[in-house]
């Protein structure tokens, strides 16, 4: 296997472009490099971008932040500005692995393992996040729900990295807020998740929301009847029964060794409805 | 026989909590363990293993690998020499398959190389050819009359009629006329519970290094609960004198029974015999789940009667497990133990075995106990809820006490499961309050305790100083509680007395660290030993005073003479008699060698509270108190950390560990990850209450305290979950959606 | 396959060594460093025995490339003592007999100190979830919580 | 005469008797003597065989006395964990 660790997105990009067999990009490695011991996959190039300028900053842009695809979980944590704008994806990153993972996991790195369970992916997917791909023809932009593709597949070309995730700006009185179930407290993979986004008028009516469901389909669900269920409403009993039906009907999960259908169907709707109400306490609400 | 080895006496420092001798060792990454160990010239061993359950190896085409620059050995089970009989070749067959595959994971063949990249190559390049054949993984289906056979020729000769042959035991106990004894009932319940196969959990995996020369003389270095047995049990299947193989045991990074037995370490040994250099072998995480230690699955029909005032008038258990593809006995522990905290007047547990394709059960913490008590103390429980009786009366009202014919058999000498059911009534953990959605459960336990063969010797240094060998690996901190008895019985400071675990060449033959026997069976063998270093410090001492031996007496590290009648003699210290022993005889060394009997049971009683989230079935456990006889603590905080430590297993066990097959026969959570013990934060603290009922066959009065943790946990859970959700559980592990399904399901 | 060739610094001393490109940091510490403090007990991040901190941060080495340290600060469980000097977190291990086969104890000495750097003043919550990467079989984790709360107290005092 | 107490399974080589009369004094004796007078309890003494002596355990102590009085339960022989 051939180690990279190019210093620019372009050589980062023409590496990859460029390698015969199997590329992969090393970012936090806390997939890659188990993947690797399990002997699931064996790249013949490895390139690693945290070397690239910039990759390991988290910038304001447009009343928003740009993550870089090399910022860790810790770091990101500890960003006081993404912590309050979006603590509904700092709690979703945060719960990813032990605090050791958190030393080195990426958002951009559990997007593109393409996990059907992956934390952060229905915390930013609800957070309308943008990913900038870098490839060997330049950058391009892209919603972060188009990615993953299939458990383990993306959407990203030969070549193609994602550099950075931006985490848009948003109004007032808006929050969010990401629930998961998993059967003991910590260390283990989402059995079915929640990410809620959601702006309130300042009558505390919702008046913007994105749902997004994780774990429960073959990749995050963005749910519009969910959301649906929310608007127009101050989130009372039947908006938020109405918003856990919604789910509910939405997934489409499968049994497993971590939950079966009818848990996760269940589980998923009592997740929706308490993150809603997390994120709507965010939000200031009921005003 | 009574045992009459107790001596009640004011300990100085047997009750005190030293630092521990290995310490340091242990806080500053120096101590070594299995994996810790390299040699010149050392090779990488890797094996290679079944993706199926059960098949049929028709051919192994080991040639490329062979050829492959770097790999200096490739082994299959062919290799082993042919003399292996009975139950070790069963274990040799476990180590290396010979013709079939029996489980997920089974080890078919096994490469050294120059590095762990060119090892891995080679497995890659080994050709085998399986016939897939039918396989269970499931007691129900392994002892119905048409299931797939796992090993034909091996049903046991008890085994009753319409059972498969994969049933390979048979076994009851008990005593009285159960008929009459439910008819005297007034309410009589039946319930048939599970429980999954769990797996030690020991952190650090199977490791052992091996160099063989050519003159067919060996050593060995691996992780591992008893060196004398992985010396014997390899010396038997290389065919080799047990004198040719020097086995040193590491440091062990858990082992909770799962490691008191071989599944390397002799195919480490046949590399290293084939490539002529030392070959280390550690196993992955995936291969410890896989191919070691687990243990065995339950399904039990337990049926008590009991009167409206709360006495037990029958008690009836069917216990039936499997532990893998070849015979064991763990339901004979279990079949015993079922109802061995109750005076009953009519008991029976009868215990079925069966094999699947699974691999093979090793010991887990007193096994074969958890299983069955789990059944009996929920069935005790749901009669007390229905009978509105308070369940620690109940138990108190029929507990077994010194006089009671035990269900297994024989009358119980001085045991305190009375005492510890009363303090647990007294505890404010039973009396507190309880919010939504919270239940409380308790459980009774109980375990055997075992002795076993023990070699001691116990050497005074010329400084006075004292060096203690014994021959068990320290998996709990025994070297501290050997030193500090040693000390106690020299009347010394127990920093002047150094415990060593030496290797197989040194010692006779020590049992496995098993069965809670070490601080028993080492501390008696070590009081002994001792002692007979004072008898001969005596001896010297008479010599020099010129008095007779008996007119001396040994006290707080002095030779004494024992009276006016034995003229007047300075008090001769220990540093005196070591530094002129070379004059006065030669050195100076106690040993003791015994098969030690008369361990004393142990028993325990747990109290849990939990709260479950209604919506989700996740449950979190609040409070949890162990309470547990001791018999004497020699280090309280050592003994303490085995109850939190048996208890937290035993919460794992109910909770959420299980191994989790495929319909391929597959293990499919083969990891840290998706076989989920307890981590820090899903605990509380764990309280505990040592009480101390002094056991007659220990000079000390030690018992056992290493196992009866783990027995009560998975019932008093479970009780609790009964209690909280208001539905009968009976089946483990109550996982969030075994819990949610009961809570809907009762709607 | 030639090696890479790495410099980095482990526990304050500039170290050389040649590695595939394939090999995790702790195959390196342990297989060719010999600094076997830290254990591998799952290779996969899941346990936290293999615990160091890379440039001052928690990680898993089973996690971290070799090839990735180079010019990196990295610190393990050998270089916690100052020479016969045991760290307070290690000599409280050993009052409050906080490990039994120790096997993970260096894994949590490290995490717990990391922690302690970050926060001197955990609440017993918070140092139950940032230990909960680090598996502890033996001891249900009581005598591990009551050792680094009490040595947190200690180092604020001190 | 000492009476031997065997568990259930094992009725099947005792004429069904739960308690069985043999002559012996020590541990070994009653093994010896078991074979001899119920040659079917021979494979489970081969396979291993604890005794419970007045309520103590005993691991193939063959020398241990036992008085015509004493308790005595025969028992499998275990393993811990």
């Amino acid at each position: 296997m051939q180690y990279a660790a190019p210093e620019t997105g372009q050589q980062a990009a023409q590496l990859l472009a460029e390698g015969t067999g199997i590329s992969r990009v090393l970012a936090g490695g806390t997939d890659i490099l188990v993947q690797m011991k399990a002997g699931m996959i064996e790249p013949d190039l490895l390139v690693d971008i945290k070397n690239i300028k910039g990759i390991r900053d988290i910038t304001p842009e447009d009343g928003g932040f740009r993550i870089g695809a090399a910022v860790s979980g810790a770091e990101l944590n500890e960003h006081a500005g993404v912590c309050a704008m979006w603590p509904g994806v700092a709690e979703a990153f945060d719960l990813i692995g032990s605090t050791q993972v958190q030393g080195r996991c990426t958002l951009a790195g559990n997007l593109c393992n393409a996990s059907p369970a992956a934390d952060s992916v229905p915390a930013i997917v609800a957070a309308g996040a943008i990913a900038r791909i870098t490839g060997p023809n330049g950058d391009r932009d892209c919603p972060v729900g188009d990615i993953p593709i299939a458990p383990g597949k993306t959407s990203l070309a030969k070549g193609e990295f994602v550099s950075s995730i931006l985490l848009p700006a948003r109004p007032a009185n808006a929050s969010d807020a990401y629930l998961r179930f998993i059967p003991r407290t910590e260390m283990d993979i989402a059995v079915c998740s929640v990410g809620v986004s959601l702006t309130l008028d300042a009558s505390g009516i919702c008046t913007h929301a994105r749902v997004a469901l994780g774990a429960v389909a073959p990749t995050v669900l963005l749910v519009e009847d969910a959301a649906n269920a929310l608007i127009g409403s101050k989130l009372d009993d039947a908006a938020l029964a109405a918003l856990g039906a919604a789910c509910t009907a939405a997934c489409k999960p499968i049994n497993d060794k971590r939950g079966t259908i009818a848990f996760r169907e269940d589980v998923t709707a009592v997740l929706a409805k308490r993150a809603a109400g997390i994120a709507q306490q965010r939000a200031g609400g009921p005003l | 026989m009574a045992l009459d080895e107790y001596q009640k006496r004011d300990f100085k420092i047997i009750g005190t909590t030293p630092v521990r001798p290995d310490g340091v060792d242990k806080v500053t990454g120096r101590a070594q363990y299995g994996a810790d160990f390299y040699l010149p010239g050392m090779l990488v061993g890797k094996m290679l293993r079944s993706p199926h359950a059960h098949a049929r190896i028709k051919s192994i085409d080991v040639s490329a690998a062979k050829a492959l620059p770097g790999v200096k050995a490739v082994v299959t089970g062919a290799d082993f020499p042919a003399t292996a009989k009975g139950d070790t070749l069963d274990v040799q067959e476990h180590c290396l398959a010979n013709g079939v595959a029996l489980y997920d994971g089974h080890a078919v063949a096994a490469v050294a190389a120059v590095d762990a990249n060119v090892a891995k190559q080679a497995l890659k390049l080994i050709k085998v050819d399986y016939e897939i054949l039918p396989h269970v993984t499931n007691i129900e289906d392994a002892i119905k009359p048409d299931a797939p056979i796992v090993q034909a020729g091996r049903r046991g000769r008890h085994v009753p009629e319409g059972y498969s042959d994969n049933c390979t035991g048979w076994c009851e106990f008990g005593h009285g006329d159960l008929e009459a004894g439910f008819a005297k009932a007034d309410k009589i319940i039946t319930r048939t519970f599970k429980t999954s196969s769990t797996h030690q959990g020991y952190i650090e995996p199977n490791a052992c290094l091996a160099n063989m020369g050519a003159d067919g003389r060996a050593d060995m270095w691996c992780c591992t609960q008893g060196h004398f047995q992985v010396r014997n049990l390899c010396a038997q299947i290389m065919d080799m004198d047990q004198s040719a193989l020097r086995v040193t045991a590491s440091e062990i990074g858990g082992g909770f029974g799962g490691k008191t037995t071989v599944f390397i370490e002799p195919v480490a040994l046949l590399l290293s015999q084939k490539a002529g250099l030392p070959v280390k072998l550690v196993m992955t995480r995936d291969e410890v789940f896989k191919a070691s230690g687990p243990t065995v699955a339950s399904m039990t029909d337990v049926r008590i009667g009991m009167t409206n005032d709360g006495k037990i008038t029958a008690g009836d258990a069917l216990i039936r497990y499997e532990g893998g593809a070849w015979p064991n006995s763990t339901i004979f522990p279990g079949a015993q133990s079922a109802f061995a905290s109750y005076d009953l007047e009519a008991v029976r547990a009868q215990g079925l075995n069966t094999l699947t394709n699974r691999p093979l059960q090793a010991a887990y913490r007193a096994p074969g106990a958890p299983q069955s008590t789990y059944a009996v103390e929920a069935v005790v429980d749901e009669l007390c809820e229905v009978l509105g009786l308070d369940p620690i009366d109940v138990r108190l009202k029929n507990a077994a006490q010194k006089g009671t014919k035990s269900s297994y058999g024989p009358t119980y000498d001085d045991i305190g499961l009375i005492q510890l059911l009363e303090a647990a009534k007294a505890h404010p953990h039973y009396s507190a309050p309880l919010g939504p959605n919270q239940g409380r459960g308790i459980s009774n336990g109980f375990w055997f305790n075992f002795g076993g063969e023990t070699s001691v010797s116990l050497a005074l240094n010329f400084d006075g100083t004292i060096t203690l060998v014994e021959g068990n690996p320290d998996i709990g901190g025994s070297r501290a509680a050997m030193s500090m008895m040693a000390a106690e019985e020299l009347g010394i400071a127990y920093e002047k007395v150094r415990t060593i675990v030496a290797d197989t060449a040194s010692l006779g033959h020590n049992e496995v660290t098993h069965g809670s026997r070490v601080t028993f069976a080492v501390g008696l063998a070590t009081i002994k030993a001792a002692r007979a270093a004072k008898a001969e410090m005596c001896r010297r001492a008479a010599k020099i005073w010129g008095i007779d031996a008996d007119a001396v007496v040994w006290e707080d590290g002095f030779a004494k003479p024992a009276g006016a009648n034995a003229g007047e003699h300075d008090p001769m210290p220990i540093e005196k008699i070591a530094a002129d022993s070379p004059r006065t005889g030669g050195p100076i060394v106690g040993h003791h060698e015994v098969t030690a009997d008369g361990a004393g049971v142990s028993f325990g009683v747990h109290i849990c509270d939990i709260e479950v989230d209604p919506e989700t079935g996740f449950t979190k456990v609040l409070r949890y108190t162990v309470l547990q006889d001791a018999g004497k603590a020699i280090h309280p905080d050592y003994v303490e950390g085995q109850m939190q430590g048996g208890a937290v297993q035993g919460i794992g066990w109910a909770l959420n560990e299980e191994y989790i097959y495929g319909e391929d026969g597959r293990l499919q959570n083969a990891g840290f990850l998706d076989y989920r013990i307890p981590v820090a934060s899903d605990l509380p603290k764990i309280d505990t209450v040592i009480l101390e009922i002094p056991n007659p066959g220990h000079p000390y009065g030690v018992r056992g305290v290493g196992e009866t943790g783990i027995v009560p946990p998975l019932a008093a859970i479970s009780n609790a979950m009964s209690r909280t959700i208001g539905v009968r559980m009976a089946e483990l592990p109550m996982s969030p959606p075994r819990v949610l399904k009961a809570i809907k399901e009762k709607g | 396959m030639s090696k890479l060739h790495i410099t980095t610094s482990i526990n304050g001393d500039q170290t050389e060594f040649l590695c595939n490109s394939d090999e995790s940091l702790l195959d390196v510490l342990r297989d060719r460093l010999h600094l076997t403090g830290a254990k591998e007990g799952c290779g996969s991040g899941d346990c936290g025995a293999c615990s160091v901190t890379l440039n001052g941060r928690l990680v898993c080495s089973c996690l971290v490339l070799a090839a990735e340290t180079e010019g990196a600060e990295i610190a393990t469980i050998e270089g916690m003592a100052d020479g016969e000097k045991l760290h307070p977190l290690q000599r409280k291990f050993l009052e409050h007999a906080a490990l039994q086969c120790g096997v993970c104890t260096p894994g949590i000495l490290v995490a717990a100190k990391a922690l302690l750097e970050k926060n001197p003043d955990p609440t017993e919550t918070e140092l139950r979830y940032w230990l909960a990467g680090n598996l502890c079989r033996c001891t249900g984790y009581d005598k591990i919580i009551n050792a680094v709360m009490d040595a947190a107290a200690e180092m604020r005092g001190a | 005469m000492v009476m031997v107490t065997v568990w259930g399974s094992l009725r099947a080589f005792t004429d069904d008797r739960a308690a069985v009369e043999v002559e012996a004094s020590t541990f070994k004796e009653v093994l010896d003597a078991l074979s001899r007078d119920y040659p079917g309890l021979q494979v489970q003494i081969k396979a291993g065989v604890s005794m419970a002596i007045d309520g103590v355990i005993y691991k193939d102590a063959w020398f241990t006395p036992i008085r015509p009085d004493s308790e005595v339960v025969l028992m499998p022989l275990m393993v811990g964990g």
